[in-house]
């Protein structure tokens, strides 16, 4: 969900005026942020297009089997975005019991285990 | 059956005459009249041809016969042991036989109200009843006479045995499938597969904008563990396309444990890095 | 600092630290040991069977996933239950108790033991018992410390409310929940602690798993967005609560809808909705603190509330929508049954015909808890005194589950592991502070506050001993804790437990008396809770077994029995039998239709009984010896669910007299005396007694001296007891006759002359 | 009903093939019940057996063993430890009050349910035997009045009465001449096992009345309250009555139809009575020669498989056989019948699902079989094949068959409706591991002034 909000600054980012706070937003964002997080960000934005579209398609067209792939959209999103919340610096307070590499590794597990059910649920 | 009981009805006529004079009827006659004693017909009976158009009583109608058993010869009254109306329906076979009241004298009166039809009145269907009256006696030769065809309302058809219903053939029953669901046209899937490309390209512009640099992807310590995470990605959508749970769950464990290696060392060494980053 | 009695000073702190893990092991293995044995006793008394009626049909299943492998079970349609209906029992069970045994009985034969299948059925639940303390070891670890832990192991091990239901042989689905339960609820505690996906992945496949094992499931789906929702209205949110919640949500959810039972339930229905909206508000107060980091104006910040705040009530009133569109169903009926006790009752007669949906009897909080419950509230409030985030979640907890608790008695088993929770961290601090050596420095104002701080403490101490003057008091207390809302009470104690606490650091008790007293109260306490925990009861009539293997040597193999539904399972297990019903009550119409044939008179139920194939009817009769769960007294249940079904045909008060009293004496009403049920119970009872006046123990009331007589069935086996009765279906007459009138030729009754018939029938 | 085994019927097409030309040899027509040719007669001693010579000959010539018994003595028994010990039983006691104890209305009752097939002679007389009449659903007249007819004028008594004959049925064999009867009708009752096998003429009644003046007795009879009239073509002389287990039991209105003065009897100048071949036709319906048909074996497979399944899949095509033969008396063995058109089964779980023709395949003689499509609702289901028509044996056959639904394997897969899901999951899987490269292989650096930035 916060990348929705992020990506179409994006492309926002030439034409508008100079005082538009999502613009302002936008900069601090892209000041204050290390490329990994960006890289992070950049995975999440990809996602949440791949899910909307499936939505979309879900709802316009048919909706036969479609929680899994939802399911797997979001849920890799949240895992991502949980990946992002601990490797962020900002956060170390916060998770004095996860390293950014412990942070990797459970993302990793975290997102196997989720595709073996999102496969599991294709039938 | 109607058919042989006539046969032997010549075949006693040919006999009559040989003894015992044979009974005829007099001045047989028929009146309808409705409920408010009106009445609607009244004729005599010839017993040469029945009455035409056929008697037709409605449900509180009132059917009058009269008539007098007489011996053909002398004309006297006779009372005999058999008058028996019968009710006849060809179509359905049913028959229904009611004796006539006859007095010593010979003079005969029946009356069907079809308010209370009696008993013996058989079920009826639309077309009409055959109405023949039969004479026999101990004495006298018998005697039947084709009366009239009658008219009566239908009546419910004849309670049933319940196991009736198998001895007919019965209604056919089709059952009905449910539509099976309908899938929309491929080319909208289609499309929709294509679109998914479109995420690729946003997700690899802003990736190209980031310009992550990967110096150490293929160091020894790295590669392995993301090929062994590539493997297993592999492995779930092979589970997909063709392994059963079993398989899947027994290749999991194993490659689980080189995966678990590789990745110990991976980010063993991802930590170093970070660390020694961190103390310069 | 004095000490109340002395401590060898020459241990290095590592000796001690190890002695005392190794303690903790033995005390665990010790705990699990009695949590097992506790539970042997049915097999030692009595031989190794299963019992109850679910187990069997679990049992039943579990056979079939151990011969014929997992697929064949996951597909397996058994078309002797609800004959003819058949069930897909693939589709319509929690597998994951049966996949459970089935995994051991395989690894134990991969590992040449060859166990019967049987056995590992019997004692699964005990096995389980020790994880589950085990489990509640580690949650109560987390609430306080180790010693806290033990206390609540040694409690969940030996807590009747959950010996009940896990003793050798109940082989039943609660039997592994509980662990999971717990063990789910320690990793959600864990993940949020350290805020790792490692451990909420954990409680999401831990969930998984409790998903498969039993429906209670609803209760964890429940709980821990409760918990999160709580959290941050306390404006506790944190990225660990965001991680910890992601995770679990997305890789849970998703692997529920693995269970072909739940399907896509958790993204349909209401009761699973909390969990949806706490997971979007999470995403969007996420975000909204990710754009805070970045950005500082105030103004901007509000703005980005109102959005936010915008955002949950469109997602509110989409919810609302799609409810009403039907996209979300609606509440079940199990579901509001929790909320109107009286619900169930009304409309879904089936749920409220089973005893374990009744609300619990006060008396049983005590049976089943004993003592914890006094302590419960206690440990409540404890826990308000250091309210850290866990805390607020056994808290919830609490009260959720004894609210549940009183609703439903089944329902005994949720509250059971939060109040052994509390009480072992009541019950720890209690000894805490009576075994603390340190005594508080001898100050006037200190003296004083200690004072103040004993009193304060009452509630947790003299309820643990809870002896003397101060028990009455204290047990009132507790009692009007326990009742309805612990919370409320509690809340107001725990304050005053908070500032007593604040005010002065050298709190304590002074010399050995009071110590070795309040200790030695709390110990009897212990010894008291024990013995009441040792005893199980136990009862198997001897009927059932004799009449169900009767059924299996007697009956043709696929003879369809028809019984009333609470025996389906035990025929299909026992006798296997082709059964009508069953203890799955998924079809009401079904059910419905057996209610309807036993309360209405023989002519209306014979065409039943033959258009489902029925050959043998069974009854339960207990008015010989008294057994008073028979069926005539479920009998009005019969009668409500079929009237449920057949308005007009079928009328609860037509089986009560004039006066409302339900008899079967001579008394009884014309429908009670021509219903299946009545005629099958008191068929031939009267002779029995030889003339005298023949009494029903149960009804106690005088049953006719002419009893009833059956035309269309003929009695096939009685039970020693008369417990069971089981009737044969006569077939039709092959004259074509109605069997009454043959029955009557058989008995050599003349019948009297006839006439022809009349045919003519006019149209009216 | 017993089902035979396939192979049995088809040994019998090939026996019969051997024994065809042998009987043609012989060329005596000679006949056989399909279910045995001990007969035990129960004959009072009251009445001569020698007044019945032709009709007890002819038995014995169809091949009969032929017990007489009176039914006063107490051997042979007709069960002996639950066990019937005649294939048919003649009850020739009309007048016959008292009998031995094993022979009471029950017991022949229950005869009947072990397939014992019986033929009982009714006279005027109140007797046990009319009593169990009422259990077959005959309605008799009062004890002592006799059938009589006026009609047609003849030399013999109104009680002896020449019957027309039944035409069009195919169980007395065509244009007998008429038949002589005296003895009690009965009126039957709706119970559809009843086989008349002889109609009282239209004219005729019963009446205990000798002269005239009885007529008003018939009249009061006739009235609401009265005892009854039993008149007209409605009545039976002669029924049979098949129970539901295929015994058959015939009532005769009067014995003295088969005595040798009935058989030789005219009815008109030089014409023979109909009586005796008329009297083999009854007995050789009652004793199981004609109509007894039966279901040999039954199979039921999907479409192009051979094999039954065990449980059949919802929509499966599933192809119903039946192989039906009748027994053919003068060779003694079943032959393959395919004459049945009016056949059907049933699919029924609860009700009838399905109701569909079960058509005799042309060119396979006794196969009938129908194709249909197993409905989408799964459950125990039944193929029902319940076929009942009068006069000729009932054929039931039940066979238990669940349908389930499909396996989980079963359904479609990979359908195209659900092409972007597949996509989508398979892009997600493959950009995570995109991602995983990057970000393993990517390095740690901080941006310059962020940190200050983030640490508020």
């Amino acid at each position: 969900m916060p990348a929705t909000k992020t990506a179409p600054p994006a492309k926002q980012t030439v034409s508008h005026a100079q005082s538009h706070p999502l613009l302002s937003l936008w900069n601090a964002y892209y000041e204050s942020t290390s490329t990994r997080l960006k890289t992070i960000d950049a995975f999440l934005v990809f996602l949440v297009l791949s899910g909307v579209i499936q939505f979309l398609y879900c709802i316009l067209v048919s909706n036969f089997p479609f929680n899994a792939f939802l399911a797997g959209c979001v849920g890799q999103f949240v895992l991502a975005a949980s990946l992002r919340a601990q490797v962020n610096p900002a956060n170390r307070s916060e998770f004095k019991e996860v390293s950014p590499e412990r942070a990797f590794a459970d993302f990793a597990l975290g997102s196997i285990v989720l595709h073996f059910f999102v496969y599991n649920f294709l039938g | 059956m109607a058919v042989g009981v006539f046969s032997w009805f010549l075949l006693a006529l040919v006999v009559v005459g040989t003894h015992a004079a044979t009974l005829t009827l007099q001045s047989p006659r028929i009146t309808i009249s409705s409920s408010d004693a009106s009445q609607l017909r009244s004729e005599p009976l010839s017993l040469a041809h029945k009455p035409s158009p056929p008697l037709s009583l409605g449900p509180s109608d009132v059917l009058k016969l009269t008539f007098q058993v007489v011996d053909k010869d002398d004309g006297k009254g006779v009372q005999p042991h058999q008058t028996f109306l019968r009710f006849f329906d060809e179509k359905t076979g049913e028959e229904g036989i009611q004796p006539v009241k006859v007095t010593p004298g010979g003079k005969a009166k029946f009356e069907l109200n079809m308010a209370r039809p009696p008993s013996s009145l058989p079920p009826s269907a639309t077309d009409p009843l055959k109405v023949s009256l039969y004479i026999g006696s101990f004495v006298h030769p018998p005697v039947q006479y084709e009366l009239f065809d009658l008219v009566v309302p239908p009546s419910q058809p004849p309670a049933q045995h319940p196991e009736e219903v198998h001895f007919h053939v019965r209604p056919e029953i089709q059952h009905t499938f449910r539509p099976d669901q309908k899938l929309p046209p491929k080319v909208i899937s289609a499309f929709f597969t294509l679109l998914l490309a479109a995420p690729w390209v946003v997700l690899l512009g802003l990736w190209a904008h980031v310009r992550p640099q990967v110096p150490y992807l293929f160091s020894p310590s790295i590669l392995p563990f993301v090929a062994s995470l590539a493997v297993f990605e592999a492995l779930l959508v092979q589970y997909w396309v063709a392994l059963r749970l079993g398989q899947v769950l027994f290749y999991a464990a194993i490659l689980a444990i080189p995966t678990a290696l590789t990745g110990q060392r991976a980010l063993a060494a991802l930590g170093e890095r970070r660390l020694g980053k961190s103390s310069k | 600092m004095p000490l109340a009695y002395s401590l060898p000073s020459n241990l290095s702190p590592a000796t001690v630290t190890n002695t005392s893990s190794l303690l903790r092991i033995i005390a665990l293995s010790l705990i699990s040991g009695a949590a097992i044995a506790s539970r042997l006793f049915a097999v030692i008394n009595f031989e190794s069977i299963i019992h109850e009626f679910d187990p069997w049909f679990n049992y039943r299943a579990t056979r079939v996933l151990a011969e014929k492998g997992f697929y064949e079970f996951w597909n397996w349609f058994d078309p002797t239950a609800w004959y003819p209906l058949g069930r897909v029992v693939g589709g319509t069970i929690y597998p994951g108790l049966m996949a459970t045994s089935g995994v051991i009985y395989n690894v134990l034969h991969a590992l040449h033991l060859p166990v019967d299948i049987r056995n590992i059925c019997v004692l699964l639940a005990p096995g389980f018992s020790a994880l589950t303390a085990w489990s509640t070891y580690m949650f109560t670890k987390e609430m306080k410390d180790e010693s806290a832990g033990l206390l609540a192991a040694a409690f969940i091990g030996i807590a009747p409310g959950y010996i009940s239901r896990s003793v050798a042989g109940s082989y039943d689905n609660e039997a592994i929940a509980i662990f999971l339960l717990m063990f789910t609820f320690y990793c959600w505690i864990k993940a949020l602690k350290t805020g790792s996906a490692f451990f909420g992945t954990l409680t999401a496949l831990f969930y998984f798993y409790m998903v498969a094992a039993w429906g209670g499931y609803a209760f964890i789906t429940n709980m821990i967005p409760l918990h999160a929702l709580a959290l941050v209205l306390m404006g506790r949110f944190s990225s660990r609560l965001y991680v910890a919640y992601s995770s679990w949500y997305a890789i849970g959810t998703l692997a529920s809808m693995q269970v072909p039972f739940v399907g896509f339930q958790p993204v349909r229905t209401s009761e699973h909705m909390a969990a949806l909206g706490v997971f979007g508000l999470l995403q969007i107060v996420a975000f909204a603190e990710l754009v805070r980091a970045h950005v500082s104006s105030k103004q901007f910040q509000s703005i980005l509330y109102g959005s936010v705040i915008a955002i949950a009530v469109l997602g509110a009133l989409a919810f609302g929508g799609l409810t009403y569109k039907g996209w979300i169903a609606p509440w079940t009926g199990r579901f509001y049954s929790l909320w109107d006790t009286g619900y169930a009752k009304k409309y879904i007669p089936i749920i409220a015909s089973v005893s374990e949906h009744q609300p619990t009897a006060w008396p049983s909080f005590f049976m089943d808890l004993q003592f914890l419950i006094f302590l419960f509230p206690a440990g409540v409030v404890l826990c308000f005194r250091e309210l850290r985030d866990e805390h607020v979640f056994v808290i919830i907890y609490a009260v959720v589950a004894s609210y549940f608790a009183g609703v439903m008695v089944r329902l005994m088993l949720t509250l059971t592991p939060v109040v052994c929770v509390a009480a072992a961290v009541a019950f720890s601090s209690l000894l805490d502070t009576y075994l603390d050596p340190a005594e508080p420095a001898v100050s006037e104002a200190a003296a004083l506050s200690a004072e103040a701080d004993i009193a304060a403490d009452s509630p947790a101490s003299t309820s643990a001993a809870g002896t003397g003057a101060a028990a009455s008091g204290t047990s009132k207390k507790a009692k009007k804790a326990a009742s309805a809302d612990s919370s409320s009470s509690g809340f107001g104690s725990g304050l005053a437990a908070a500032f007593s606490n604040k005010s002065d650091k050298s709190r304590g008790i002074f010399g050995l008396d009071t110590r070795s007293l309040v200790i030695a109260n709390a110990l009897g306490m212990l010894l008291f809770f024990v013995l009441h925990c040792t005893y199980v009861t136990q009862h198997i009539i001897d009927d059932f077994r004799e009449a169900y293997y009767w059924l299996r040597q007697n009956t043709p193999k696929d003879a369809v029995v028809m019984s009333w539904w609470d025996y389906g399972y035990q025929i299909a297990g026992m006798a296997d039998r082709p059964t009508l019903v069953d203890n799955n009550t998924w079809n009401n119409t079904h059910i419905a239709t057996v209610g309807k044939a036993m309360s209405s008179s023989e002519e209306v139920a014979y065409p039943i009984l033959r258009k489902h194939d029925v050959d043998y009817v069974l009854v339960i009769f207990g008015g010989l010896i008294g057994y008073s769960g028979d069926d005539i007294n479920k009998f009005l249940w019969m009668v409500r669910i079929a009237q449920g079904v057949w308005p007009d045909e079928i009328q609860e008060p037509n089986y009560f007299t004039q006066k409302g009293e339900y008899r079967i004496d001579d008394a009884a009403p014309p429908a009670m005396k021509n219903s299946l049920m009545y005629k099958m119970s008191y068929y031939r009872f009267a002779d029995l007694f030889g003339g005298n006046q023949a009494i029903d123990r149960v009804r106690g009331q005088q049953v006719p001296k002419t009893g009833p007589t059956l035309d269309h069935l003929e009695e096939a086996f009685t039970s020693e007891n008369w417990i069971v009765r089981i009737y044969q279906v006569k077939k039709e007459d092959p004259l074509g006759r109605d069997l009454k009138s043959a029955n009557a030729f058989e008995q050599g009754k003349k019948r009297k002359k006839s006439k022809p018939l009349v045919r003519r029938k006019a149209v009216v | 009903m017993t089902i035979f085994h396939r192979q049995r019927s088809q040994g019998m097409r090939f026996l019969r093939g051997l024994l065809l030309p042998l009987v043609a040899l012989a060329g005596f027509a000679f006949a056989r019940s399909s279910t045995g040719d001990s007969v035990l007669v129960l004959l009072d001693p009251s009445l001569d057996r020698d007044n019945f010579s032709i009709f007890f000959g002819d038995l014995e010539k169809q091949g009969y063993k032929l017990t007489f018994r009176s039914p006063k003595e107490a051997e042979p028994q007709i069960i002996k430890d639950d066990v019937a010990q005649f294939a048919h039983v003649i009850v020739f006691a009309p007048d016959t009050k008292s009998y031995a104890a094993d022979i009471t209305p029950q017991s022949l009752v229950s005869l009947l349910n072990k397939n014992t097939n019986l033929l009982l002679a009714l006279s005027t007389k109140q007797t046990p035997i009319t009593s169990l009449a009422a259990e077959f659903s005959l309605i008799l007249p009062p004890p002592g009045t006799p059938l009589i007819s006026h009609f047609p004028e003849r030399d013999t008594p109104a009680t002896i009465i020449p019957v027309e004959p039944p035409r069009a049925q195919s169980l007395v064999s065509s244009n007998l001449a008429p038949i002589w009867f005296s003895g009690v009708p009965q009126a039957l009752g709706n119970n559809p096992m009843l086989v008349p096998f002889l109609k009282a003429p239209p004219q005729s009644f019963a009446s205990d009345g000798d002269s005239d003046s009885g007529s008003d007795a018939l009249v009061e009879a006739a009235e609401k309250g009265g005892e009854g009239l039993w008149a007209g073509s409605q009545l039976s002389l002669v029924t049979g009555f098949q129970t539901l287990k295929n015994a058959r039991a015939t009532w005769v209105g009067g014995i003295d139809m088969f005595t040798d003065e009935f058989f030789n009897k005219e009815v008109s100048k030089g014409k023979q009575s109909g009586n005796r071949q008329f009297a083999r036709d009854v007995t050789a319906w009652t004793f199981q020669e004609s109509n007894v048909l039966r279901i040999d074996t039954v199979e039921h497979h999907r479409v192009n498989e051979t094999l039954p399944r065990e449980t059949y899949t919802i929509n499966d095509r599933v192809t119903y056989t039946a192989y039906i033969s009748k027994f053919n008396p003068e060779l003694d063995l079943w032959e393959p019948y395919s004459n049945i058109k009016d056949m059907q089964l049933e699919f029924t779980m609860l009700d009838p699902h399905i109701r569909t023709a079960l058509p005799p395949v042309p060119g396979e003689p006794g196969k009938y079989s129908v194709t249909f499509r197993v409905p989408d609702r799964h459950g125990v289901f039944k193929f029902v094949v319940d076929y009942k028509r009068k006069g000729s044996t009932y054929l039931e056959s039940t066979t238990v068959v669940p349908v389930v639904p499909p396996r989980h394997d079963e359904y479609p897969r990979f359908l195209s409706a659900a092409w972007p899901y597949y996509a989508g999951a398979i892009s997600t899987s493959a950009a995570f591991v995109i991602f995983v490269a990057l970000w393993l292989g990517g390095d740690e650096r901080e941006p310059k002034k962020g940190k200050g930035a983030k640490a508020e």
